[in-house]
């Protein structure tokens, strides 16, 4: 039992954990922060993985905006008093077999696959290559990837706005 | 005196120690952990009750009148009698409220300010763990903060915590783009997310005279940066222009309005930790960390710091509080795009 | 740790998520789980990088663009949330079936 | 800029695409552009007017529009288009686009919070462009284009009210009537085209010349053309629209029915000079209508109440005038009166606006006394009275003179023109005394009335001043003057006489004086003058019964071959329809039979085979996004067991199990 693997079964009970309780408790605003532990508990999983970066942008993002967003739309869209309906729709009972089964296909395709394992020690520093690959390689992707969050954030602003069009020209009778 | 190779001493002595004991690695950096976080967690108790007390007395001198005079020396031991006199109250809870959010909201938000503690960098080799992200780091692990105010909003069930919890978020989301736009014009010139190698890089002085901060360098883009950054901090921290999250005015406490007792404590605590972790980044980001002629190290950061939570204190009792249009105006309107051209004047000043 | 380890748990996230997607009635939820694939993708991705190619981090620039990606998904799915909501005063998915017209 | 001659109607063409298409619904925006193009065009065209002033000759611009195969001549037909720019447009240009930009500046004010004030806009522009173009091009089909355009535009400016029954009833008045005149024209054109087989102005001309174009079909297609002028100008027998067209709005009527539409048929004589001067009967008719309508309309004008039917009348005598001129063959005179009328008739119609936006009625019985409320609008009004009555040294007086000394060699028209001169005088200032002294006959609203803003004085003084200082350009004493100008150098030209000068100024004073007595003194009374000749009066007040004779004479017998022709209608040719309909229903009921048990039959099958499919299958369309995201899943499931390599699996099974 080294740290390494300690860390792993840890943030994986953590994770897996966090992630049932996520798609399966009744009230959405606990499902939330669920959620939220189960972006942390990935977060880590980035550090374990030489990705500090990463971890620290998931948390950025993820909990620092994603996860405010999602709470924000369960508050103004559940009331306090939380109706007593039913939280699961009636293909459970399917739903449930088609996850099982594409856990064991997935899980059996991968064990069939040959991965071409490196040994190489992973990359130090690597704030300062994921950038400059994204300013070289990947600066079509990137321009691209920045242009969608510009029109998600018109559209979303379009779509959720309240209707103030230009007031009605009033017709003749 | 500098106080890193004490520091070192000390954990060199209790690794030893450990070891001799026959303990794995592992158990031994977990202790050496626990060691720090006990380290910090003292700190941020004391710094909590002086800056509380620092504030009540600054405010007062500013108001022409004299503050707390009565427990100790002119009151400095007010804030440890008001501390004592929260823990012994009764601790309330509402019937409605989410009980376990309720609960876990003013830890989350204790825990998110004491993580942030980790990467500041208290003085020369003086810091707990120097992260290659440190700056990225400390800003995201804060964002925690709005978490736990919206937990704290939502869990109380009440209509006055769920405003308070509401404004935050929005507050806080929106004022994260200026600041990020800031600090990165530093990390930009920096090359560097490290705190240590951001204080490293302001090394040395200019023209012989002008110290090598930031703050001076590019004049002016790099003072226009530390002034976004200043404003986008107070808001983080939730502080006076920006406190609509807990406007008494308006919302009775915000998102505390439910708590009592020593989860009240634990909010102030936070905030007040919040408070200086921002002024500990203004001093690393914008005015040479730990850099300074003469003192040690640690006193200079120390100087600096408490300077900044002056300034901070100092914009409390000065500037009226915003309207929320106006608090968004502010970030979307001015703030961002302010800090959007100093960051490309910054770049093209490196290049060119 | 091996490779095999990030494979399967990364897998049983995504099928959670999956799980999530197909029998949540809350919209809010279903984004969630929605989330929660994206978090499962990433991490495989990452967990590629640092076992097939270390120095290659092309990996983590693809986690990047997903986070990017997942973030106007969520902004976009949350304002049609909102929007939803407004209109039908309630947001059961499966209540929603003016796709069908 | 003369090269670029085309670039002046263009503007108002764009003001009005991009209020018709873009800004209907921003009234300030689309008026202010509208005025904006207008102006533009104002500038360019004073430029080439300049320009023109001391051009050689005149500039001549002409592309292939089309080519026509021709069944007669080997070659074809060509049809060209083209600018041309020589004295004649250039001063056409000048004062439309003066007139025009002042009536947009005017029409800011007085139309101000109409329902459809970027429509009126959005028409005048058009009505601009109409009129420049008709001016500027070079041939007679472009001319009949832009001839229609402007009367379309001056229909749907009339019906401008069209919520009012008045408004669109004279509306289709003006544009039916103009039409009757606009078949003439067109008939004379075909004329032109089959014996010139050009219709470029300067090729007919060469044809007139040349005697290709002579004798009585000369004659006869002048006076064909002559008919389109006649509607277009309000001419005798044809003036009856254009009273009524002031039920538009007095804008309109200031720039559409005084200044430059009506002018049209005046610039067509004026353009078809060379052609009238060949034939001495044509020009003979032309002068007569032009006389006839002059005292005809003189003569109503003077019982009239409505301040702009009297103005109207004015502007039908007027034309009559210019047309007279014209037909007597001075170029010089019909022109010259036609630019120096434009700015005080247009002058006289936005200072009625000016004082209808005052009072809110027409009716100059109601008014009075408004000399000492309006001051600007009064001292212009006088300014433009006095100098359509020809009081020297006013515009008027010069043109006027010379349309007296053009007429002196014929003791007819001599005597005709020097009636209408009284005439004009008369009512002018009837008009005057009425509406701006004595006392308010209407003391309700003349205690409303008011200034109007600075918007709409504005343009009044500025043509105020044009009123004036217009005419010195063609005072017979300057060698190189309008006249000059106008014929390009080989113009006649008359000894000023001092003699009839001095007979034109003291009737237009006998005129005045006149109304004085009557409407200011009340020496004389006008209602006793009424009295006295009674049948006279009535004949007067009722415009001759010229639309009752037309009612009479045209239009109920129209009515009564209508209901002839829909008597024949209903019964013979709707028999016929009816009876192949019952024949139709014959065949049908055979047909339905063969439909409803053999074709129905093959369809109905079908139709149940793919109901029964579509009962099957409608359990996959159930419209839930969740139903979609199993089968999804479900296929990458599917997707994911294919990629599964078997073997590899199994082996590695049997290898770690140990």
């Amino acid at each position: 039992m080294t740290g390494e693997s300690l860390a792993f079964y840890g943030l994986a009970f953590m994770l897996v954990g966090a992630s049932i309780l996520a798609v399966s408790v009744r009230n959405v605003f606990h499902a939330a922060m669920y959620l939220i532990l189960a972006l942390f508990a990935v977060a880590g999983y980035f550090v374990l993985l030489n990705a500090e970066f990463l971890a620290a942008v998931q948390v950025l993002i993820y909990v620092g905006a994603v996860a405010v967003l999602v709470i924000f739309a369960v508050m103004l869209t559940t009331r306090l008093t939380d109706a007593r309906v039913r939280a699961h729709n009636e293909q459970v009972g399917a739903g449930l077999v088609v996850a099982v089964a594409m856990f064991l296909a997935i899980v059996m395709a991968m064990w069939s696959t040959s991965w071409p394992i490196s040994d190489a020690a992973p990359a130090v520093d690597n704030v300062r290559t994921l950038g400059r690959m994204l300013m070289t390689r990947f600066v079509l992707p990137f321009e691209i990837a920045s242009v969608l969050l510009l029109a998600a954030m018109i559209g979303a602003i379009v779509i959720a706005a309240k209707e103030t069009g230009p007031p009605q020209s009033e017709e003749s009778t | 005196m500098e106080l890193a190779p004490v520091v070192d001493l000390v954990r060199d002595a209790v690794t030893g120690f450990l070891q001799s004991l026959g303990l794995p690695a592992f158990v031994i950096d977990m202790v050496l952990a626990l060691i720090s976080a006990s380290l910090i967690a003292g700190f941020m108790a004391v710094l909590a009750l002086a800056f509380v007390w620092v504030e009540r007395k600054v405010s007062a001198h500013i108001q022409n009148r004299l503050g707390p005079m009565r427990v100790g020396w002119h009151g400095v031991l007010q804030t440890l009698a008001d501390a004592l006199k929260l823990l012994q109250k009764e601790d309330i809870r509402p019937a409605a409220a989410d009980r376990w959010i309720w609960w876990w909201a003013p830890a989350v938000s204790f825990i998110a300010v004491f993580a942030a503690f980790i990467a500041v960098p208290f003085g020369e080799g003086l810091v707990v763990r120097d992260f290659n992200i440190g700056v990225i780091y400390i800003v995201a692990i804060t964002t925690f903060g709005v978490i736990s105010m919206l937990m704290a909003g939502w869990g109380s069930n009440n209509k006055y915590s769920l405003l308070g919890g509401f404004r935050s978020a929005a507050q806080v989301v929106s004022y994260e783009v200026p600041m990020i736009l800031a600090i990165l014009s530093v990390v930009m010139v920096a090359g560097s997310l490290s705190m240590m190698s951001i204080v490293q890089a302001q090394e040395g002085t200019m023209l012989g005279f002008i110290p090598n901060w930031f703050i001076f360098r590019h004049f002016p883009f790099g003072l226009i940066a530390f002034i976004v950054f200043m404003i986008a901090g107070t808001a983080e921290t939730n502080r006076t222009p920006f406190d609509l999250p807990e406007a008494e005015s308006e919302l009775v406490a915000g998102f505390a309005t439910e708590y009592s007792g020593m989860k009240y404590a634990m909010f102030y605590l936070a905030e007040y930790s919040a408070m200086y972790v921002m002024a500990a980044m203004g001093t690393v980001l914008f005015l040479g960390g730990w850099h300074g002629p003469f003192l040690p190290s640690w006193l200079w950061f120390a100087a600096k710091t408490v300077l900044l939570v002056c300034v901070l204190i100092w914009f409390r009792w000065t500037f009226p509080r915003l309207r929320v249009d106006q608090l968004m105006e502010l970030s979307w309107k001015f703030l961002i795009p302010v800090a959007f051209i100093n960051l490309l004047a910054v770049g093209l000043w490196s290049v060119l | 740790m091996t490779l095999y380890q990030y494979l399967a748990l990364a897998t049983l996230v995504f099928c959670i998520g999956l799980f999530g997607v197909l029998t949540r009635r809350n919209a809010v939820a279903v984004l969630i789980a929605i989330e929660l694939m994206f978090n499962s993708v990433n991490l495989l991705l990452v967990a590629f990088t640092r076992y097939i190619s270390p120095d290659g981090l092309v990996g983590q620039l693809f986690a990047v663009f997903i986070i990017v990606i997942a973030a106007a998904e969520t902004t976009v799915g949350m304002a049609i949330v909102l929007l939803v909501y407004r209109g039908f005063r309630g947001i059961q998915v499966d209540r929603i079936g003016f796709l069908k017209w | 800029m003369s090269q670029y001659a085309y670039l002046v109607p263009f503007w108002p063409l764009l003001g009005f695409l991009i209020i018709a298409f873009w800004a209907n619904r921003h009234h300030q925006f689309a008026a202010k552009l509208a005025t904006t193009m207008i102006g533009i065009s104002w500038v360019m065209s004073l430029v080439i007017l300049w320009e023109t002033l001391h051009a050689e000759q005149p500039l001549e611009m002409t592309f292939t529009w089309m080519a026509l195969p021709s069944m007669l001549t080997k070659a074809g037909w060509t049809l060209s288009m083209g600018v041309l720019v020589d004295p004649l447009s250039a001063l056409m240009i000048s004062f439309v686009t003066t007139v025009s930009l002042m009536v947009h500046i005017f029409s800011l004010g007085y139309m101000h919070g109409e329902k459809y004030f970027s429509r009126f806009f959005e028409f005048l522009n058009l009505f601009t462009f109409s009129m420049l173009g008709l001016v500027l091009v070079n041939n007679y089909f472009g001319l009949f284009i832009f001839w229609e355009l402007v009367g379309l535009t001056s229909y749907l400016l009339i019906g401008f009210y069209y919520e009012k029954w008045t408004a669109s009833q004279a509306a289709k008045k003006a544009f039916i009537t103009t039409r009757t005149g606009d078949l003439g024209m067109a008939i004379g054109l075909l004329i032109m085209w089959t014996t010139a087989g050009t219709l470029q102005f300067n090729e007919v001309f060469a044809a007139v010349d040349s005697g290709v174009l002579s004798g009585t079909t000369l004659t006869v297609m002048a006076l064909f053309l002559f008919g389109g002028a006649v509607g277009k100008s309000a001419q005798f027998p044809l003036h009856v629209w254009l009273p009524d067209a002031m039920e538009g709005p007095t804008p309109v009527s200031a720039l559409i029915h005084a200044a430059t539409m009506v002018v049209a048929g005046v610039y067509l004589v004026a353009r078809s000079m060379p052609v009238y001067m060949a034939s001495e009967a044509a020009s003979m008719v032309v002068a007569s209508i032009g006389l006839i309508t002059a005292l005809m309309a003189g003569s109503i004008g003077l019982v009239q109440n409505d301040i702009k039917r009297v103005l109207a009348y004015s502007t039908v005598s007027q034309l009559g005038y210019m047309i007279m001129a014209l037909g007597l063959g001075s170029l010089f005179a019909g022109t010259f009166h036609m630019f120096t009328h434009a700015f005080f008739k247009a002058l006289l119609f936005l200072g009625s606006g000016s004082v209808i936006h005052a009072l809110h009625t027409n009716d100059i019985q109601e008014m009075g006394g408004l000399g000492r409320k309006m001051k600007i609008t009064f001292w212009t009004w006088v300014i433009a009275s006095l100098s359509i009555a020809g009081i020297p040294p006013l515009s008027g007086f010069w043109s006027k003179d010379e349309i007296v000394a053009t007429a002196a060699h014929h003791p007819v028209f001599l005597v005709g023109t020097l009636v209408v001169a009284f005439m004009t005088a008369f009512y002018m200032f009837r008009l005057t005394f009425l509406v701006f002294f004595g006392e308010p006959r209407d003391h309700h609203k003349y205690d409303h009335a008011h200034e109007s803003p600075l918007v709409m004085t504005g343009p009044l003084m500025f043509l105020a001043v044009l009123s004036v200082v217009a005419g010195f350009w063609g005072m017979p004493w300057l060698s190189h003057g309008f006249g000059h100008f106008i014929t390009s150098g080989q113009g006649e030209h008359h000894t000023p006489s001092i003699l009839l000068m001095a007979v034109a100024t003291l009737v237009a004073l006998c005129g005045i004086g006149l109304a004085y007595q009557m409407y200011y003194k009340k020496a004389w009374s006008p209602d006793a003058l009424a009295a006295r000749f009674q049948g006279l009066y009535r004949i007067l007040y009722n415009k001759y019964y010229f639309d009752e004779l037309y009612d009479v004479v045209f239009i109920r017998p129209y009515y009564v071959l209508c209901d002839l022709l829909w008597t024949f209608d209903m019964l013979v040719i709707d028999g016929l329809v009816n009876l192949a309909g019952w024949l139709g229903l014959a065949v049908a009921v055979m047909h339905n039979w063969f439909d409803k048990y053999i074709v129905d039959g093959l369809v109905n099958g079908s139709g149940y085979m793919f109901r029964g499919l579509g009962r099957s299958l409608r359990f996959v369309q159930s419209g839930r996004v969740q139903n979609y995201t199993f089968l999804v899943a479900f296929g990458l499931l599917l997707l994911v067991i294919v990629q599964i390599d078997l073997l590899t699996l199994l082996t590695r099974l049997f290898e770690s199990t140990p």
